[in-house]
């Protein structure tokens, strides 16, 4: 049986909703005919209490879903864009992620932010940002980059019923439309941890949310011409399993990180942070990273495409860092990704 | 000018505004234009109007819905066409696309897509001004749902504190994507903004751009003359999807009576002799608009790593 | 009760949190109590006035001047001068400090030192209260500087907007810092909070315990009865440096005469025999916290890591 | 002749308004009689038109900075806890730093964010953070943490005379009332790049802030022990000169890194990506990493203590690092920095 993206996250909030008295969907678009691209559609029919659709006010409604929490809900805040995120940073940083240790552990504050990120199609600077490295540093924040339906189904259940912090789910624009396989590998923790997707040898890479999906394919064409990549679905940003890592590098001794975002102070960094204080002797090769350029995004289609690295860019990298001649090795054509994936066709 | 002339002169610009946004609508399917547009059609009147009263170095401050605007303030044509399709030639080099709209040149000072973020931005140049006593003015122009922003308010503080010359101009129709006001806002916004000592006034023709220019006269007269902000809500109404060149009735979150009723007070719409007789003249324009977009070059590498 | 039962109790509640703050100045130059302390000395009638007509239950959102609504409200008093002194036996083991006072069990749900930051919590948590047809009200209380953030005005609509039981309590000692309430608004309170069709009252003998506490009771009682919010501003007045144990009239900014006006209405320092009556009572309670305090031991590498 | 941290940014700011016409200072408490921390003190009187007193209303203001800069000014924001820089992240990364790239080089939006970083004295989860790494992971902003009044001097003129952009300027406050002796180095670039304060042969010391001065303590203590520290005053956090950095570790083989925040994510996260693309063959032992513990930050002292890291702590990691077995080497005893640099008594 297979299930889109999206799908996952409708089946995650319609078990918040049932499962769960306490939880509460709040935010921009909750209770339009679009629900969140589908995922929270009808709810507020069938909920009329628990789904609250909210002025245009991010700081005062993500400090909203403080007080709801403290008085006993699990609020689940949407934020169709991460970039709107950057206004619930005093409530998100400076309080919600605080609250519990600030008081001496007196309150727990368990919600959730959900963010999309990312690129869909022509979003320019302000509707494409994947703001995860400014989060996954503050303590007392969990931040989840889910790749695939089955992490969200895992990891939105546990946050709801069992977690009692502050989570940030940031969801991928460009994967939500994406229908996935039935996966049977499971995480050893829902929202700690990441988790080993394809076993190689030659090379690790560690990639973050819809990389991971063009690091798969990248994977396939390479194995094809006698590359085997070891890939990493990093998940958690904020709690990665430093353990799989090592291990998967010290076994490879080439490792390349592909995240969303701009390199620098992000997940590449950490992820070099995290191999040095273990064992820097293990990277036999310069390790590499891949993300945004180091600009802002472009709205240009043609500027978005040299923007973003693809398959084809992180082919280019794995042979770069694998063999000294890859001249033999055809690259996969470099087709857009937001043409691969169809679905961006639309305004948004 | 006699009023006729006012009339014909406006409503010339109006449609311009309208019909380029129906050659997007038309361009959009075949992916010349790559990003997501926040069309303006039905509202025009506003911008044409307001904009009729401004000089070339009054600055207007926009948002993502602001193509009527910058071609209301005189933004070049081609260029805007070149931007929307991410070409090189395009006002800033593909960069902005549809929602991020500039030309400073004319006084068209940047627009953001994250609502309510380009208010304080006015309300800082207009300090500025008024610092370097300068004789011109600015103008804030953003939509219903922008209001309930805490930073529209701290603009509104600061601006009447400081009293800096600036116009507080609100496009209203009354929704923020598919959300009626009333689901959001729960003050009075003209008791709001008088608690601030900001005068108030309101335009309920939004689709007379003949009205709208001479009311809005009004408030910016008072604005030049008192150098202080004031407040100017133009109710208005918006024929299409929120984002997308599409309609959206069937989603059945607004009455398509509505719509209908203000059609019925729409010039552009309405006045079938003066829209035919301007047809030839402005589509010639857009023609050439659109050619010089697609003959443009796309931006490369270099424009890429560029303006950081 | 009788009215002279309540002016002494009322006179006994904020003489003991004078006296404590008192003692916390005592105590300062010690180092004992290594952190910020925003006291409220000349402001206590306002948290006693207004909690007198609290319920357990009710919950108060307060922020870092927060010594008297703490105690006000029957948060600890041995727990607090550990908490201050940064010992493991405070109520947050030391991790909270002065300037972040709470204890769930009195309602006293957190006070966070970001200017604005916790009335949105109030508004939260009333929201759900409301959900849950629970039957008891929420307070947020805040300085007249915290009306000039953004999320304030967020705070109104929304709170307006939803019919939450809330009391927005504005302790208005017309300062925030050195900075004099004329230079930062421009609004005018009533109106900006009537906009929202809020109601609004207002007490200008934020001295008198009594009439707070007469005169809040009605606004609370509009709470419980509406389930809506309202809006009361206490006038009140700052005695001491807006941070820190001294007092600062010699740095210009502020007229001493203003205070020593306030002073001559103010019971705690006018009432000499009642003064005496309690004084010796509330001191033995208060050796007896700085005891607890002192004796505590300190929080360790395990409270270091624990509660994140 | 010695001068003071805080006499540096007197002396910056006073350059400002006489030499440039377009410098506006801009924020709350900019008038009164403190004078953040006496930088700007006295100036309203001087100046009535160009220093400006503020609401508290941090977002917009830092808005109305944009705006002025595109009307000629050149705005100096104070922000006199890093912490209330949350509140402008919407502006200062969806709008300040993208403002010239997303229109294409049509704006240039000069400007400064003064913000006062770090620990004084029992401030506590909210009144203490340094969250440089947040702002230095956006393309199009400059971070800078001037450790010393000469820092301050050079790179604040820069900016203010000759930078087209924003800049973060982070001010620690431990550092203000501290008198330096006159150091004759000079930045090769003033808002970017990097600084060697110390040559040394055994371990390479990477630190920023206040901790450029914990690690010289800890230098000169271990210099009588035989150990010779190598150290790196990052300075610009958003533009390190990465040749100094690399060719250091390449030469010591050890590196340590030293942040005034949290680790993860941060500073110590970005020098271990620099080596480690270069050539991670040069680091001969894991690297190591100081900073907060990662938790929010404890307002009771005896917390702090354990919170941050001092000289004593950084002694003890490096013996650590370069010697299998330092027990012969005395730790400096451990004084809490706020004592040793004397000036905590007050409240603030
Ligand atoms: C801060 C922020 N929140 C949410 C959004 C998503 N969004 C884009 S347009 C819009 C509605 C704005 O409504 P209004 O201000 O009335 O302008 P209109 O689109 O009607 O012209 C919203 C919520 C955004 N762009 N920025
Ligand atoms: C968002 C924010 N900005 C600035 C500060 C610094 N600050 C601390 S208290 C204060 C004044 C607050 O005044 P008011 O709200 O009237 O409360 P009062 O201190 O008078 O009780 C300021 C500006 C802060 N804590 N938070
Ligand atoms: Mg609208
Ligand atoms: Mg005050």
């Amino acid at each position: 049986m297979s299930k889109t993206y999206k799908a996952a996250l409708l089946e995650a909030m319609q078990e918040a909703m049932d499962n769960n008295p306490r939880s509460l969907i709040i935010g921009q678009g909750v209770t339009d005919f679009k629900g969140i691209f589908d995922t929270v559609k009808g709810f507020v029919d069938r909920y009329p209490d628990r789904v609250i659709e909210t002025p245009l006010s991010e700081d005062s409604i993500a400090g909203i879903c403080i007080g709801a929490a403290l008085n006993g809900a699990y609020p689940i805040n949407t934020h169709i864009r991460a970039d709107f995120g950057l206004l619930i940073f005093n409530q998100l940083i400076n309080l919600a992620a605080k609250y519990k240790y600030m008081f001496g552990g007196l309150f727990e504050i368990p919600c959730m932010y959900r963010m999309v990120i990312g690129r869909s199609w022509g979003q320019g600077a302000q509707h494409s940002q994947s703001l995860q490295s400014l989060m996954a540093h503050i303590p007392g924040l969990v931040v989840v980059m889910p790749a695939d339906p089955k992490s969200i189904i895992e990891s939105y259940r546990y946050s709801i019923q069992k977690y009692k912090g502050p989570v940030v789910m940031l969801e991928h624009r460009l994967l939500y439309e994406l229908n996935f396989e039935n996966d049977e590998t499971k995480l050893s923790h829902p929202i700690f941890g990441s988790k080993l997707e394809i076993e190689g040898t030659d090379i690790t890479i560690i990639a973050t949310s819809v990389m991971v999906l063009e690091a798969k394919r990248a994977a396939n064409h390479l194995k094809k011409n006698g590359i085997s990549v070891e890939l990493i679905n990093l998940h958690s940003i904020s709690h990665p399993d430093k353990k799989i890592i090592c291990k998967s590098v010290e076994k490879t001794g080439k490792m390349l990180v592909i995240d969303t975002s701009w390199p620098a102070y992000g997940v590449c960094a950490e992820m070099n942070r995290i191999i040095n204080e273990y064992k820097p002797s293990i990277l036999k090769v310069p390790s590499n990273s891949m993300g945004m350029v180091s600009t802002p995004c472009p709205t240009a289609k043609a500027l978005e495409e040299m923007y973003y690295p693809d398959v084809h860019d992180i082919c280019k990298e794995v042979i770069k860092m694998v063999k000294k001649d890859g001249s033999e090795i055809n690259l996969p054509k470099k087709i857009s990704m937001t043409d691969f994936y169809k679905h961006f066709k639309g305004p948004f | 000018m006699e009023s006729l002339e006012i009339y014909k002169d406006l409503f010339y610009q109006s449609l311009r505004i309208r019909l380029v946004e129906e050659k997007i609508i038309e361009l959009y399917p075949s992916d010349l234009i790559q990003s997501p547009v926040h069309l303006s059609i039905g509202q025009e009147a506003v911008a044409v109007g307001v904009c009729a009263n401004l000089n070339l170095d009054d600055w207007v401050f926009i948002n993502y819905r602001g193509h009527a605007f910058y071609l209301a303030k005189g933004g070049p044509l081609p260029e805007f066409f070149a931007e929307l399709m991410g070409k090189k030639n395009g006002q800033s080099k593909g960069k902005a696309g549809s929602m991020h709209l500039a030309s400073p040149k004319q006084g068209i000072m940047g627009a953001s897509a994250v609502v309510s973020s380009t208010i304080s931005h006015a309300v800082g140049a207009a300090l500025i001004s008024k610092i370097k006593r300068e004789n011109r003015i600015f103008v804030t122009n953003f939509g219903d749902g922008a209001l309930e922003q805490g930073a529209f308010h701290e603009c509104l503080n600061f601006a009447s504190l400081h009293k800096v010359p600036i116009l507080f101009l609100c496009e209203d129709n009354n929704l923020a994507v598919h959300s009626h006001k009333k689901e959001r806002q729960s003050f009075t916004l003209e008791k709001l903004v008088g608690s601030y000592g900001i005068p108030f006034h309101e335009i309920e023709e939004g689709y007379d751009f003949v009205k709208v220019q001479k009311l809005s006269k009004i408030s910016i007269d008072e604005v030049r003359n008192t150098k202080k902000p004031v407040f100017l809500k133009i109710k208005t109404s918006r024929y299409k999807e929120h984002v997308g060149p599409g309609e959206d009735f069937s989603a059945g979150y607004r009455d398509k009576n509505d719509i209908n009723k203000w059609k019925k007070l729409d010039p552009l719409l309405q006045d079938k002799k003066l829209y035919e007789s301007f047809l030839g003249k402005i589509n010639n324009e857009i023609e050439n608009a659109v050619k010089f977009g697609l003959e443009s070059p796309l931006p490369d590498r270099e424009d890429l790593l560029s303006d950081v």
